[in-house]
């Protein structure tokens, strides 16, 4: 048998798997964080397939969540942090989306958005913790009061009340579950059964997999199912949680992909520079996103010397010496 | 003693200079990984570092742009994600000691993060409180980074994105904030830090070069400087390790001194 | 088809029976071990297991003896723990079947795994509910095995360890389950299941050799026999499953037929 | 350096790691589950001490908790499960001890349990979940209502209230976070850091390590710590929450201790039989616990038969073909 065979329907071309399992208006979770692991590739196939409306939820997210905000597929976002760090320290095209109006946000903090994830993925109606009390981020709604409790929004942004176990004055915050329609995610590995293994820091990513009603999965590389139930220690998520897996090659790319390749230095600051401008960015979209709709294409214009210069050290997961200015 | 520095770099030993031996160090990025990593090498070999996205007690053999750079996956005591890292940052048993930047701050040790404006139509957005609400939250202490200028030192924050002392006094406890608390904000010019009663921000130690007025012009509320004291210059073990060990190619120390 | 079956063996394929082609098993060890195994081999190719400790779709080269067996961590689609467990039990997508035993049942599938007499004061102590209790308020349904006789079946279990259909009904629903229930009992007289609307226990099926009457004798409470048809028996296939590969040693099986 | 020193003082013997940690009245957690993974090396500890009136904290456990309770060590318990699945299924120290009013139980379900460390170890106060509604689970104490509120007994065993987020009725039931002085653990490996992994299921043995105010593990092996951390993604715990580590092999016998050794079960055959009786558990603990103060002399006397016996392969974590009848 060919290896990825086993897979059966779950095999899916990016366009298959975007096309199937993400509508326009769901609740879309991304995987990774800020300039790792970003699930680029499905998003570009978002873009291309021209969704719309969507509502994401993120804990901290960089390239992906600028690209889709950027590409105006984006209508509602559940945040705690937009930037690549020194990259971008804000996402250019979030600010400057916020700045314009033309997008809804709900702020709340990393911790927040662990926590209801986690709830969803548990089964939990909310989750209680001790985080924002007395900030902004628990004082003040982004999303229209009006809208609350309508689809994917709940009838509140979090409450702040007494803790039922203390005798003493003991406020606590609690959250609400959040359980996205789709969550999206790249990993290092995926087994021709499904199983999926992430090499590294799993972030959020785990947590989002599992509160999900719907989850795509592209990798690096799929492998035999033996090879990775040798060591089931390693793995982070059972075949029947993945709906489709897509063999992504370099599919988080410009942002790194531990033990394969280091984020992209040069992309991301040419991105930087074009994201600065409507026009600029548009012709970034055309350039990178709407005329590339295979992998190969694309990876032929990032060009091998890039590809090279980040290919990671697979002992230390990084690119060493690797210049970042 | 005579050898020039930068601002970056007595910033980063300044900051530095707070860490306690066996203190578990929440690091952003940045200075603060610069702060944390010479502590670590100068006078504080316990300490440990750990980022939210789950890297706890790296290596560091290069220096991470981001915390999720895959440089904080190395030579870890355990790779994990973001449920684990905020267990350890609000775990009783341990003195963990958070490294935050932010836009604006208010004499409480407030922060804002968030944007310029009204929430709502702001006229400048940043990227939001990320984990930093949580390590001011949460953590047993926080040591700020912050360009001093009087735009950024303001009465009033636009957003509290992540809270210091909040109004002062024992306003803080009384939200429900069992512990931490700003311990001192490190500037281009000096330290400051929190009286113990009021909790309002002083002029701690203003830089050697640096007038106690000074600081007080960059800063945009006002600020009781009778009690600072001239910073120690830089040592030259500090300098070079900061230079030699911790950021060779000046990622983040940017230019050397003219 | 004339060939000698053990109680045992029948309880096991009949329960085996009860599984779906894609169901994701909570299997404890025992019968159900037998059960998910055989029915995955005979009928259901596509249905997974899982344990309450952790241990995912384990290969069960060899019959573990308890959910924390080392049998149960090998040849898995993942080792995990007992969060990731009871979040799969509980999950919206999938269709979790949880096989659960108990000391006592009532015509509600209410049963008990923790003490006979008053909770203060036991007249025997059992184990506990362990995971019984969060597979009958959160899998998808539950398949029970008990013995089948008087003291057992009652009308009123001591401690509802564990909860079925509540008191009947909607009750279960109104209590603020959203899904699950008992679906069957397998004893080693028969099947029983509940009645659509009442949600009281009745007899669906009866061994060959068992009769009706005979069922309604060993049960406690008054049980609606009138819907009761006759198992078929095993298969030879059934049988060669459950002997030559599932439990080869009779483990769990124990004696073979006299 | 010799493997070892690199702990300084966390490296203890039994007798100095639970003289130091382990105190009377302790709220104590116990690793593992039914048969695998029991911390029994540091339990025969707490027996030959004579450290009385803990209270202990468990979900599923077997042969450690009988041994405690048997021993007269236990005045309280918080629980799921007690019990060794074939060997016995009711753990049989405890049965007598319940039945004969000797010990305070409080039942709680296993998912209950896992969340309630869960909460001690996020630092949260409590958490919602859904299980047992409608139970005796919830509808009955076990624990004196006198003594709620006091000492480590929380307030409330548990509280049903309703969700703040649904508009509809829908009951959640609230969970006291666990918060134990000391947590007990058999680990395969810690490094010469303090550095823990534990291979094979953690069961909840890492929620109950970050929930405690103590932590103390045993462990199979002390290793190298550039072993553990070349590979970091497998391991469990940092060493800054490890206070004291026990070089312990055969720490888990007669329980199972996965790529080291299966579970005895001629071990757990005679204690079942010497169980049974006043008198012979009294031998057993006289011949196995209070005689045998070193390791050493507790495997001679297992025999090297029977070592041999449940030897693990090491491919497979247990003991292929081991006769369990």
């Amino acid at each position: 048998m060919k290896v990825g065979e086993g897979l059966g329907d779950k095999l899916m071309s990016p366009g298959e798997a975007v096309g199937r399992l993400v509508k326009d208006g769901d609740l879309v979770a991304l995987g990774g964080f800020t300039v790792s692991r970003n699930p680029m590739l499905l998003v570009r196939e978002i873009i291309r397939q021209g969704i719309k409306d969507l509502h994401l939820a993120v804990h901290s997210q960089g390239q992906a969540l600028d690209l889709l905000v950027g590409a105006g597929c984006v209508s509602r976002l559940e945040l705690a942090y937009a930037g690549t760090g020194r990259f971008a320290p804000t996402a250019i095209r979030f600010r400057r989306a916020v700045e314009q109006g033309q997008l809804q946000v709900e702020d709340y903090s990393n911790q927040h958005m662990s926590l209801r994830f986690l709830a969803g993925a548990l089964g939990l109606p909310f989750m209680p913790c001790r985080s924002g009390l007395g900030s902004d981020v628990l004082n003040k709604q982004g999303f229209d009061p009006g809208l609350r409790g309508q689809g994917h929004i709940p009838p509140h942004k979090a409450i702040v009340s007494q803790n039922p176990f203390s005798r003493e004055e003991d406020p606590v915050v609690l959250l609400p579950a959040l359980t996205p329609d789709v969550t999206l995610l790249h990993a290092q590995y995926v087994g021709d059964d499904g199983t999926v293994r992430i090499k590294g820091l799993t972030f959020l990513d785990l947590e989002q997999a599992r509160a999900a009603s719907r989850v795509i999965v592209s990798c690096e590389e799929i492998v035999p199912a033996a090879h990775l139930r040798a060591d089931p220690d390693q793995n982070s998520l059972p075949p029947f949680l993945v709906d489709a897996v897509v063999h992504a090659p370099y599919g988080a790319h410009p942002t790194a992909c531990p033990y394969f390749y280091d984020y992209d230095p040069r992309h991301l600051s040419l991105y930087r520079q074009q994201a600065q401008s409507d026009q600029a960015f548009g012709e970034y979209l055309r350039q990178w996103v709407m005329d590339l709709p295979g992998q190969e294409a694309y990876l032929a214009q990032v060009g091998i010397e890039d590809i090279m210069r980040i290919k990671a050290n697979s002992v230390l997961g990084y690119a060493p010496g690797l210049d970042r200015r | 003693m005579s050898e020039r520095y930068t601002d970056k770099e007595m910033m980063a030993l300044a900051a530095g200079r707070l860490v306690k031996d066996g203190d578990v160090l929440f690091a952003g990025t940045g200075l603060s990984m610069l702060a944390a990593t010479v502590a670590r090498r100068v006078h504080a070999p316990r300490a440990v570092v750990f980022f939210e996205t789950g890297g706890i007690d790296p290596s560091l053999e290069e220096l991470p742009l981001a915390v999720a750079d895959p440089r904080v996956m190395v030579g870890t005591a355990m790779n994990s994600g973001l449920i684990d890292a905020f267990s350890l940052l609000a775990h009783r048993r341990l003195n963990t000691i958070a490294f935050l930047g932010a836009a604006q701050i208010d004499p409480y040790g407030n922060i804002n993060s968030t944007c310029l404006g009204d929430y709502h139509h702001p006229k400048v957005r940043f990227p939001g409180c990320g984990g930093a609400c949580d390590a001011a939250s949460l953590a047993a202490g926080v040591i700020l980074f912050m360009q001093h200028d009087r735009r950024r030192f303001v009465e009033k924050v636009d957003y509290v994105s992540s809270v210091g002392w909040l109004t002062g006094g024992d306003s803080r406890r009384r939200a429900g904030l069992k512990r931490g608390g700003p311990i001192a904000v490190v500037t281009n010019l000096g330290v400051l830090r929190f009286d113990d009663e009021s909790k309002r921000m002083y002029l701690a130690e203003h830089y050697p070069g640096v007038t106690p007025q000074e600081v007080a012009e960059h800063t945009g509320f006002a600020l009781d400087i009778g009690r600072g004291q001239e910073a120690a210059p830089p040592s030259q073990r500090e300098l070079d390790t900061l230079r030699q060990e911790v950021d060779p190619d000046r990622l983040i120390l940017g230019p050397p001194p003219a």
